[in-house]
């Protein structure tokens, strides 16, 4: 039984149709499946429904397939940072569903956990409730939020082992996890490929049994979003909590 | 005369207590980290999944595997904890969030508060605004108090009733604006309250540049 | 002539693939780890939050914090990982598992399973069973063909409907016993199939033995 | 702000009051916070609802709690390994919700995420789901159950920091992250007590933000409830899936 493939596009082999549902991990461009978002984009596959919270910026992750117009719709929190979807966007050739980031994240948990529906505080009185059940428990008003579960999740790992058990490193990890459980199929690209007993069975963020196919990826430059430094004459800002306490 | 930026995040710094875990959204309430005071312990969370969030990296030393929820590089402290993004909203919207300080376009004299969307304008999303509001304890908003149009008028923000797309009905606690401070009864039937004023600024100022109605109970 | 619980177990194992994730009851269910074909990589899950279950540890090599469902002292492998209940039960809620293989106590034609309580009996409650029974794709059922009273007398455990408390409803595909080997198709409405014989056993020693209703498609 | 308490009665001072709701971490005796229960003895507080998976043994674990008739009721997955349990509770003096372990698991980790309630499949068309709301999705029965949230939570962890950063070990873990989320208040007692920064930000299992008080409870000799051994002669069984595959 063998997970691991070659190369980005062996990987997705025999997994894309057109108009299926993908999500897609990452936050901004941190912790994006940028290999698989690739192998996607040189499939042609196209009218896809992609569930991510961001859409990339021009050209980088998301962005390539908005490019090449293989997106007919997003399940987001938050967009914009990308002409080419705000151009597709006011044009009417792309839709878009806003979820609130927390309730977009607790859907895809929910999806993985077969758990179809649950009550979130998030959204009651606002346009996110309107046409969904809203119910009090306890004095308090609720919404009631359905699970999203896709035919492909495509995520990223700092470490993977053979047997698909994976890890993710630093705000890299954000999305990937829930991503990974929510799909009839998941295809991880890692950064580190190692033997299983590499990673410590105490450490393993997301167990292989939710990974059906991986791919070895050694990272490359990674993009930055917005660099943000300080000086190195620069104090470090007074509190920001750090230090033993 | 009206606080600079510094000091309205410096002032809303003053709300926040020893062990308090707090969330600062973009803009203004990012500055609030300059201002805690030494020897007080505030965790500060990242809702894309950090608690303890540090500074920004010196020049050369930023890690793209480690952003804050402005997609900022920034850095780790010995306290730091990474989670997922479910993890961390369960954090949020469980309550476990001390503070959330934020910026609006509007809030209303209820609590009511508007930061995601103009209809008309592009729509960004709201991110994790509205799992903030709804979930954090206590909300408090830091914002300009009056919009300035592309013609040079000004528009109330502090509103009888919010015109735009709303982000969280009664979920703001304290408002800081560049002229002073409101505290508002979002439970209760207590309304607005004026509390301070900033230097050189009188109750006559604000109430000019109001709309929300609200009492006096300056200190 | 009847088959043995290790040849109950053996034929339980048929039902393994390549590639399964697998969870196993208490019993029977445990002896199905002998009986893994070598070459197959199975991965045996513990609902207390474990994936890639090992044997038993040798003496004095015995962890208090690795133990299975059962409470059983038990080793780990290369390939494991450890979770949460929450996580693990998420797992199974989530389908992802492809196996489940347990005891029962009474399985009805339609698929039903009660394999937790016996009115007027300590119950002791029902565990993880019905997690196991409602998520997991694919649920064997290994048992005694019947259940042998305190008078000597026998009652049928394969029943048309089961007069016990259920722990599902329409959830069994497999029935293994000592007797013989039953398929359910508890979605639709093809009812039980008797599928195989164990050695030396005849349809009528089963037909004697059964209070369900089955038709006969042996191989 | 000061987590750390010298011991296990001063972590507890204040917290106890007749009639509470305690949740208690552990799956049998493996993982449980032993030192903690036994200050809850101690202390003579009564009238306890305990959530916790299982009930201890006689004089171990939650057995100690029983034996002093400290515990009015209990919401657990099953018990009964315990004769001084069945004694009370067949005289009617222990009052006992059983709860399937997964819908446990999950209502306690509803009620620490903010979720007042969710839909699972778990015990449609059995005594469980009598009494409550049971709905249709996708063409499937699920039945609502509600979250959980106690006055205060116990839980074990082999390394914790100053800070409440926490980290389980092995099958140790099972309920305790869940109950750490899902109190007013919880008490973590931890086998080794460490600075901030000394278990690496990537595998800590429970964020401080959920741990108000700590205390350090070197390990004694852990109790096991079911010893199995294998002979050193006897060949490791067959599959059990071990190894590379």
């Amino acid at each position: 039984m063998k997970k691991v493939h070659p190369d980005a596009t062996d990987a997705l082999a025999g997994l894309l149709r057109d108009g299926m549902t993908v999500m897609c991990g990452g936050f901004g461009l941190c912790g994006i499946p940028d290999a698989l978002i690739e192998a996607v984009r040189a499939s042609g596959v196209k009218g896809l429904t992609v569930v991510s919270n961001n859409a990339g910026i021009d050209g980088v992750g998301l962005g390539k397939l908005l490019e090449t117009r293989q997106v007919a719709r997003m399940i987001s929190s938050y967009v914009g940072e990308n002409r080419e979807f705000a151009r597709q966007f006011l044009a009417g050739e792309l839709e878009i569903e806003f979820n609130p980031q927390g309730t977009l994240a607790e859907r895809i948990r929910a999806g993985g956990a077969g758990v179809p529906a649950f009550f979130t505080k998030t959204g009651v009185g606002t346009k996110v409730a309107e046409g969904k059940e809203v119910r009090e428990f306890d004095g308090e008003q609720y919404v009631m939020e359905r699970s999203l579960f896709a035919d492909l999740a495509i995520v990223h790992a700092h470490t993977g082992d053979t047997e698909g058990n994976l890890r993710y490193r630093k705000t890299a990890r954000n999305f990937n996890p829930m991503m990974a459980t929510a799909a009839r199929v998941t295809v991880a690209e890692v950064e580190n490929l190692v033997a299983p007993g590499t990673i410590d069975a105490d450490d393993i963020h997301t167990p292989g049994i939710f990974i059906k196919r991986i791919v070895h990826v050694p990272a490359g430059e990674k993009r930055i979003e917005q660099r943000t430094v300080r000086k190195r004459a620069e104090a470090a800002p007074a509190g920001a909590g750090g230090g033993p306490v | 005369m009206a606080w600079t930026r510094d000091e309205m995040a410096a002032r809303a710094a003053r709300e926040l207590q020893d062990g308090f875990y707090v969330n600062l959204g973009i803009g203004i309430p990012t500055l609030v980290s300059n201002f805690i005071p030494e020897g007080m312990s505030v965790q500060l969370q990242s809702e894309n999944g950090m608690l303890g969030m540090g500074p920004f990296p010196y020049e050369g030393e930023e890690d793209a595997d480690l952003i804050n929820a402005g997609k900022q590089t920034i850095t780790a402290l010995p306290t730091t904890s990474y989670f997922s993004s479910a993890d961390s909203f369960g954090m949020i919207r469980g309550g476990h969030i001390n503070l959330s300080i934020l910026g609006a376009m509007q809030v209303a004299e209820n609590g009511d508060l508007a930061n995601w969307m103009i209809p008309g304008k592009m729509v960004k999303g709201m991110g994790g605004a509205m799992d903030l509001v709804a979930g954090v304890k206590r909300v408090v908003v830091v914002m300009e108090h009056v919009a300035k149009n592309k013609d040079g008028s000004e528009s109330a923000k502090l509103l009888k009733a919010c015109d735009l797309p709303l982000t969280g009905t009664r979920v703001v606690d304290m408002v800081i604006t560049d002229l002073g401070v409101f505290t508002i009864d979002k439970r209760g039937e207590g309304g607005m309250r004026l509390i301070e004023l900033a230097e050189g600024v009188t109750e006559a100022d604000i109430r000019a540049r109001t709309e929300a109605d609200y009492t006096v109970a300056l200190a």
